[in-house]
């Protein structure tokens, strides 16, 4: 059951002789909650950004599911499952919450160029919909604009969007951040549920949040891998404590 | 689309059918309202619905103009050949401009779409077949499917009307498509698109090469009604033309484009007399739309009902 | 006379004409006073044939489509008879084969190719004013006789200009001259700085603009800017008393040039250039008295013919001498009006005593050497014959 | 009893048609630091733009160092003493991280230095010469906070400076919002993390539905936790 | 000789500072079109037009204003329009700013496009309508008439002409050391991005936008008094360039102040040179550039990507 679902080997990006990450070796199990964790600007974002293809990897291999997908486009990359969200948040203002959701199902259909097909031929997605909404508790926004939704709201709902990719890897940015505390205990207990079954790698600065539901976490700093283990290895790691947690006061925040 | 609004339809095109049974308003101008308005529907799937503005679109307009003029006249096609070719010339076009324009965004887009749609009106200058500056003049209407002639003005409007029709409800169905969905949320925020598995670019081509390959349509049925095709349908004018026409009437409204395209048709055949006052005039009423009805008409009248409710 | 058939009870004169951009000075609102002014002299209060003459007017804007799109409202719905001066090539012809279909009249002042009455020439046509052969003729050939052979050609890059060039060119071979070189220019075009500066370099006694309106307007100034009109001669192909008055005698001076009308050739000319310039502030251009015969050439037509119908008032142009004081001659069974033309050399500004004296006439082209001739017409009117 | 810096008197504000405050009253005085609590949504980063005029609309008085501002353009508001610290960092893009830091007019004295400043965030001294909008999630926030430092502005509004942030930077952070009160500094921070924000504060206020619903005194905290719980769901 | 193409060397000198004075038209009008796109967000198509009024100002000044007031002798020459000229633009610009394109900033660019264009068909058909189509001819004034010749190579080369690169490049590299060597650089280009939260930092966001505006339009006032004296003062001599400084504005790269100045002069010079060798694609070839360079380097030679 341990099986390896992504590999990245010798993984590197610089920019302008920056080298943002270096070399970083990532081994993310099947059906686990990894964690990525790291001081501000050790690279966790570049790293999701070349695991997605946004950014063009400087070096390394990307393995997904033993299968090198490197040089794959990022639209290609999403289709073979690999779903990402946004550390800054990323929604369809103008569309209502529930069509935010619909267009990521709508894939499943594969009815998405047929320029000549009722948009009623949607309304079968509808049901699935609500049910993602009812998960992050936004079923009652389902035909606001989300535009007028607060800023937390609007996480949830991205979580909700990513969920519906149904996909096998799940790459969270910060899924708590900027949520009020009931919104976050919500939805690490989502995450948590939904981990289910897929696997999710996802990069958190709230320890509760880690602590309670990842698996294994890797700490990068300044591009490279830190340390990596389960959250009781690392945060008795003291180089972690000095780079990243700060005093075990500061850890339980 | 709820009862009110298929009840207004109805009535249009009631009004459209009945148009040759009068003497008030001239059928030929009918005819080119009809044309233009299709010409602006099809851009506004693209600035409208896709949020791309290409300032080139004049290119696909003359392009499928020229074709459909040049078979009909020199090389004897009938008209619906003229036009399928016409406005398979023209998606042809929109692919190889729109791979080139899609790479790039906002007002570079335009300018991309701009400069290329430039090079086909040096082309147009410059090649044998297009007639200079004289253009293709005097191209035979034809018989539809070898029946019905279409030298009458009446039989040529019910054929533009039908075309019209046609493209009007492709774009329509087009708009509210599972297609369509994804080119709104392509427009509203395209990282978050990608991220969920789409292509954008092959759906942004797509809809450049739909919407090019209508505006292809309307240039052949003006090319018919007018049995011309000129340096006009090519220049840049054209493609300034056609955002004014969708601006004023609504981006983004089904039918503003419609209603643009009447107001500047009519507003060039109505105050074609005044002169240099029609330039001023016409300036007037851009620069009070963009200040007090930025909406559009259509846009206008939505918004107004809408607070209304 | 009150059995006559005249359609709709009304006689309707329309003037397409460039209202607004680049010809509106040499036609435009000048012509719709022209064309006026015919309808005045011909009757003191607007009838023919006892009914009554009516005028429109609207801007084509120089697009050919709007230009076909007004023609056929203007047949079919106003129930307009005739169509004069249709400026610009293009436009011409679109109207031409509008009215050829709807069988109108057209009557063509403004534009200049030669096709108008060669390969697209109608039946219901008459090109009033000038042609291209006409230009070439005149000018060139009395250019290269002063003994200025090598020329160099600013062409504008349509096919206007490029008729231009070959008619001129083959006058020019014709009379022993030769062309040194050629600068294609686009169109329209407002540096021609680079252009001059090969001409200059090329030694020709001649720079030819083969092209029209504002580029002509600019290559002059720019020439004089340039020093070009010290060394070489400037010959403007297609010149209008217009073009001369915006770029000033400075410029333009010593420049040759052929028109069909000059106001101040005689007495005839100067009464009607006097009347007119009370209306519009300027004097006529050759293009705005051709509206002013054609038109009055027309109701006289319809007089004789006793009816608007189009075949009988073309039958009737076509049988009448013309001689109105402005024109003189007779319309030729292609379409093309016979008349002379006047070789035009501009006035140095010391020459000049009053505003709009621009103009030496320095030789009277007789019209049947400035008129292709008929044997070499290309007019299905005549080759089928 | 100090001078007031910050007075709010039925604020009310829209953004477009829609009416986000309903009459927000609180004030703060010269070197106290306030928090504004509440739940996603409640209004609490619109009080703090509605303070600088940053909505469409806006009625009622705000009055900064004794002046009413409520009528005043942005800019000579802000030049009257305040720095601001936006919620969504607003870091320009087309300015490398050194001009961001320096691109804020200097509007009294006293401000932060540039070492200073690079000594307290040694990130953003690494990456001085990137482009700002470049820089990782927490570097931009880093940013943002210490741009204002440098300008000498005493009452500072700090929405969420938090998020984002590793475990060690915001305990810097408290740290420094610590010595800036004790500086003499006047903060009005928006806060998610109240965790944070306790210890800091003298002074806290509830926010719910574009209102000020309940203000807790530092002392009373312990007391009024249950409250808060109810409210914030802490 | 030594001939390339059949153009000697020293023709190729006069052709390339021929290629050098369209190009100082170029660079101030994009510069111009620069500073206003980089900062108000507005493609202000009213650009041509008013250069446009720029020369008919000038032309007014110098013939007509005598008549208007009364004052047989007054008459504004060359040089004291050369400075007027630009500020009563500039002026224009301002009131302009605050009654309309005020309205527009935080909308598309497109609809500052169209209310600019729509001014620009105002300007255009006024001057049309007072002034007729053919336009004027605006003299160059005593100091610089006449040419020098340069009998070597048989060619003359009108001084207006060299005083015209000569000025143009002074005001272009002034305006470029102003933007980009000041702190006013960086509140441009800050203020472009955010306006809203830069004025929350305390500046004058308003004011700034406004002397941006009245600037850029001061500077096309400027070229059109450079230009009366080349090119017939009439009302389309905007409306033909303006296209084509679109498209340097673009090949620059948005919002890049050098990147307008140096594009100009270089497309001036390539356009030149087509002209010469190729004339039939020169109106095509700055089209042609800006699609290549658009393709290869999509935030055009000078701009930023984002
Ligand atoms: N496109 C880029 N160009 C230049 N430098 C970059 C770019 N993207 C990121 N960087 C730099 O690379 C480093 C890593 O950034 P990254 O966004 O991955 O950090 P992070 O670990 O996600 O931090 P945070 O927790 O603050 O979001 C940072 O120092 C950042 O400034
Ligand atoms: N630009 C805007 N236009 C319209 N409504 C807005 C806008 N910004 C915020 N709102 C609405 O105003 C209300 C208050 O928003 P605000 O951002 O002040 O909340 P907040 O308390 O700061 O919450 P958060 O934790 O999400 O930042 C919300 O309902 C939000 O939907
Ligand atoms: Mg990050
Ligand atoms: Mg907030």
């Amino acid at each position: 059951m341990q099986e390896t679902i992504l590999k990245t080997i010798g993984l590197g990006k610089s920019f302008k002789g920056f080298s943002a990450v270096s070399d970083v070796n990532l081994d993310v199990s099947r059906g686990t909650i990894h964690a990525l964790i790291g001081p501000n600007g050790a690279g966790k974002t570049t790293c999701f950004n070349l695991l997605t293809k946004f950014l063009e990897p400087s070096s390394g291999q990307i393995l997904f599911n033993g299968l090198d997908i490197t040089n794959e486009a990022p639209s290609q990359i999403a289709r073979r499952g690999i779903i990402r969200s946004f550390q800054i948040s990323a929604v369809f203002p103008h569309l209502t919450v529930l069509e935010n959701v619909r267009v990521a199902l709508q894939r499943g259909l594969g009815t998405e160029f047929h320029f000549w097909k009722s948009g009623d031929s949607l309304h079968v997605l509808n049901e699935r919909a609500l049910e993602l909404l009812h998960e992050v508790g936004l079923e009652g926004f389902a035909n606001e604009e989300t535009l007028n939704l607060a800023y937390g709201r609007k996480r949830a709902l991205e979580i909700a969007t990513t969920l519906a990719m149904e996909p096998e890897l799940m790459l969270l940015d910060e899924p708590t951040q900027g949520m009020g505390h009931e919104d976050v205990e919500r939805v690490t207990e989502l995450i948590h549920r939904v981990a289910r079954g897929r696997t999710i790698l996802m990069v958190e600065h709230n320890m509760k949040v880690v602590s309670s539901i990842a698996d294994r976490i890797t700490v990068l700093q300044r591009g490279a891998v830190l340390a990596e283990g389960s959250y009781h290895e690392v945060s008795s790691n003291p180089l972690v404590v000095e780079a990243y947690m700060g005093s075990h006061e500061g850890a339980k925040l | 689309m709820n009862q009110k609004t298929k009840l207004l339809y109805g009535i249009l095109v009631l009004i459209a059918l009945l148009l040759p049974f009068q003497d008030f308003i001239y059928l030929v101008f009918a005819m080119k309202v009809l044309c233009f308005a299709l010409f602006a529907c099809a851009f506004n799937l693209l600035l409208g619905f896709t949020g791309l503005l290409s300032f080139g679109h004049a290119a696909f307009f003359g392009t499928a103009a020229y074709i459909t003029a040049y078979l009909c006249k020199e090389a004897g096609f009938s008209p619906e050949l003229g036009i399928v070719l016409g406005v398979l010339g023209s998606g042809a076009l929109g692919f190889i401009i729109g791979s080139l324009a899609i790479r790039r965004q906002g007002i570079y887009f335009a300018m991309v779409t701009l400069a290329l749609s430039q090079m086909i009106y040096f082309l147009a200058v410059q090649m044998p077949f297009t007639g200079g500056e004289d253009g293709i003049q005097g191209v035979p209407r034809g018989t539809l499917f070898g029946l019905i002639d279409l030298k009458n003005d009446v039989a040529m409007y019910y054929f533009v009307l039908a075309v019209f029709l046609f493209g009007f409800a492709l774009i329509m169905r087009a708009v509210n498509s599972p297609f369509g969905q994804v080119l709104k949320a392509i427009r509203e925020n395209e990282p978050r698109a990608i991220s969920l598995g789409y292509d954008v670019d092959r759906f942004k081509l797509m809809s450049f090469v739909i919407s090019a390959a209508l505006s292809g349509l309307a240039g052949s049925m003006k090319s018919l009604v007018f049995q011309l095709a000129t340096l006009t349908d090519v220049h840049w004018h054209m493609s300034g033309e056609v955002v004014l026409m969708t601006l004023l009437g609504g981006m983004g409204t089904i039918l503003g484009p419609v209603v643009g395209a009447g107001i500047v048709v009519g507003l060039q055949n109505y105050l074609a007399n005044i002169g240099s006052w029609s330039t001023i005039a016409t300036g007037f009423i851009f620069v009070i739309c963009v200040l007090a009805f930025r909406r559009g008409v259509v846009g206008e009248i939505v918004a107004y009902y809408k607070s209304k409710n | 006379q009150s059995g006559a058939k005249v359609s709709g009870d009304v006689v309707k004169i329309g003037v397409l004409t460039d209202l607004s951009s680049t010809y509106s000075d040499l036609a435009g609102p000048g012509a719709v006073i022209a064309a006026k002014m015919a309808i005045a002299d011909f009757s003191k209060d607007g009838t023919v044939i006892g009914k009554k003459i009516e005028l429109l007017s609207a801007d084509h804007q120089n697009k050919a489509d709007i230009a076909a799109n007004k023609a056929r409202e203007w047949y079919d719905k106003d129930g307009v008879d005739v169509i004069v001066e249709l400026v610009s090539t293009n436009v011409a012809l679109a109207v031409m084969e509008v009215a050829e279909q709807k069988n109108k009249i057209t009557l063509v002042s403004g534009a200049a190719s030669l096709p108008i009455t060669n390969e697209k020439c109608t039946a219901n046509n008459v090109h009033w004013t000038y042609d291209t052969y006409a230009l070439s003729n005149g000018t060139a050939k009395a250019v290269v006789k002063q003994g200025k052979k090598n020329w160099y050609f600013l062409t504008a890059d349509y096919a206007f200009g490029a008729a231009l060039e070959r008619d001129s060119t083959n006058v020019l071979t014709a009379n022993g001259g030769k062309v040194l070189g050629t600068s294609k220019h686009p169109f329209p075009n407002s540096d021609f700085s680079s252009y001059l500066l090969k001409a200059q370099a090329s030694g020709a006694d001649v720079v030819a603009l083969a092209n029209a309106g504002q580029d002509t307007i600019n290559s002059v100034k720019q020439a004089s800017e340039f020093g070009i009109n010290k060394k070489q001669t400037v010959v403007p192909l297609l010149m209008f008393i217009t073009d001369v008055h915006s770029l000033g005698l400075n410029a333009a001076q010593g420049m040759y040039l052929t028109e069909g009308f000059y106001w101040d050739k005689d007495d005839k000319t100067r009464a009607f250039a006097k009347r007119f310039i009370l209306q519009h502030k300027r004097m006529p251009s050759s293009v705005q008295a051709g509206v002013y015969s054609s038109v009055l050439a027309y109701l006289n037509a319809v007089q004789k013919a006793g009816t608007d119908d189009t075949q009988a008032v073309m039958k009737a142009l076509k049988s009448t001498n013309i001689d109105d004081g402005l024109f003189k001659g007779k319309i030729r069974a292609d379409g093309k009006f016979e008349h002379d033309m006047y070789l035009l050399e501009v006035k140095k500004p010391s020459e000049s005593t009053s505003p709009w004296d621009y103009y030496n006439v320095r030789a009277v082209i007789p019209a049947a050497e400035a008129t292709q001739p008929l044997s070499l017409s290309r007019c299905k009117l005549v080759t089928n014959k | 009893m100090s001078n007031m810096a910050l007075e709010v008197k039925n604020l009310e504000s829209w953004y477009g048609e829609s009416h986000i405050l309903h009459g927000v009253n609180f004030a703060v005085r010269d070197g106290e630091v306030v928090t504004l609590l509440g739940r996603n949504g409640a209004g609490r980063s619109t009080i703090l733009k509605t303070i600088l005029g940053l909505t469409s609309k806006r009625t009622g008085s705000v009055e900064v160092y004794g002046t009413e501002t409520i009528s005043m353009p942005t800019y000579k508001i802000a030049r009257l003493g305040v720095g601001y610290c936006p919620e969504e960092r607003g870091i320009f893009g087309s300015l490398s991280a050194e001009e961001n830091l320096m691109l804020l007019p200097e509007i009294a004295p006293g401000g932060m230095g540039l070492d200073e400043i690079y000594e307290m965030f040694p990130n953003l001294y690494e990456r001085r010469n990137s482009p700002g909008t470049r820089l990782s999630g927490g570097e931009q926030q880093m940013l943002a906070m210490a741009r204002i430092l440098r300008t000498g502005a005493k009452l500072l509004l700090l929405d969420e400076i938090t998020e984002g942030l590793a475990p060690v930077i915001v305990q810097k952070l408290g740290e420094v919002v610590t010595s800036l009160r004790n500086k003499g500094f006047t903060i009005v921070l928006v806060e998610q993390n109240f965790r944070f924000a306790a210890p800091l504060a003298d002074r806290h206020y509830v926010v719910e539905h574009g209102n000020v619903v309940e203000v807790v005194q530092q002392s009373e905290l312990a007391a009024k936790a249950s409250l808060l719980n109810e409210y914030l769901g802490v | 000789m030594f001939e390339l193409l059949g153009i000697t060397p020293q023709g190729l000198v006069a052709q390339l500072l021929v290629g050098l004075i369209n190009g100082s038209f170029y660079a101030i009008l994009s510069l111009g079109l620069a500073i206003i796109f980089g900062l108000l967000n507005i493609i202000n198509f009213a650009h041509g037009a008013q250069y446009t009024m720029g020369a008919f100002v000038a032309w007014i000044g110098l013939t007509q204003i005598s008549q208007w007031l009364g004052f047989p002798d007054l008459s504004i020459n060359y040089w004291f329009a050369l400075i007027i000229v630009p500020l009563v633009l500039a002026g224009f610009g301002l009131i302009l700013e605050r009654t309309m394109l005020r309205r527009l900033y935080h909308l598309d660019h497109l609809y500052g496009l169209l209310l600019t264009f729509g001014l620009a068909l105002i300007i255009e058909g006024m001057f049309r309508h007072w002034y007729g189509i053919s336009g004027e001819s605006y003299p160059a004034p005593e100091l610089l008439q006449g040419a020098i010749p340069l009998e070597s190579i048989g060619i003359i080369l009108p001084k207006y002409r060299m005083w015209v690169v000569v000025i143009s490049l002074v005001v272009c590299f002034s305006t470029w050391y102003v933007i980009e060597r000041t702190k006013l650089g960086a509140y441009l280009r800050a203020g472009t991005e955010n306006p809203k939260l830069l004025q929350a930092f305390g500046i004058n966001v308003p004011l700034m936008i406004s002397l941006a505006y009245a600037y850029g339009v001061g500077l096309a006032g400027f070229a059109g008094v450079l230009a009366a004296p080349i090119f017939q003062v009439n009302p389309l001599m905007g409306s033909n360039l303006i296209i084509v400084v679109f498209a340097v504005v673009v090949i620059g790269g948005m919002g890049s102040i050098m990147g307008a100045i140096l594009t100009g002069l270089g497309l001036g010079l390539i356009e030149g040179l087509t002209k010469v060798f190729y004339p039939e694609a020169s109106g095509v070839v700055i089209f042609v550039i800006m699609a290549i360079v658009l393709l290869i380097r999509p935030a055009g030679l000078f701009g930023r990507e984002k």
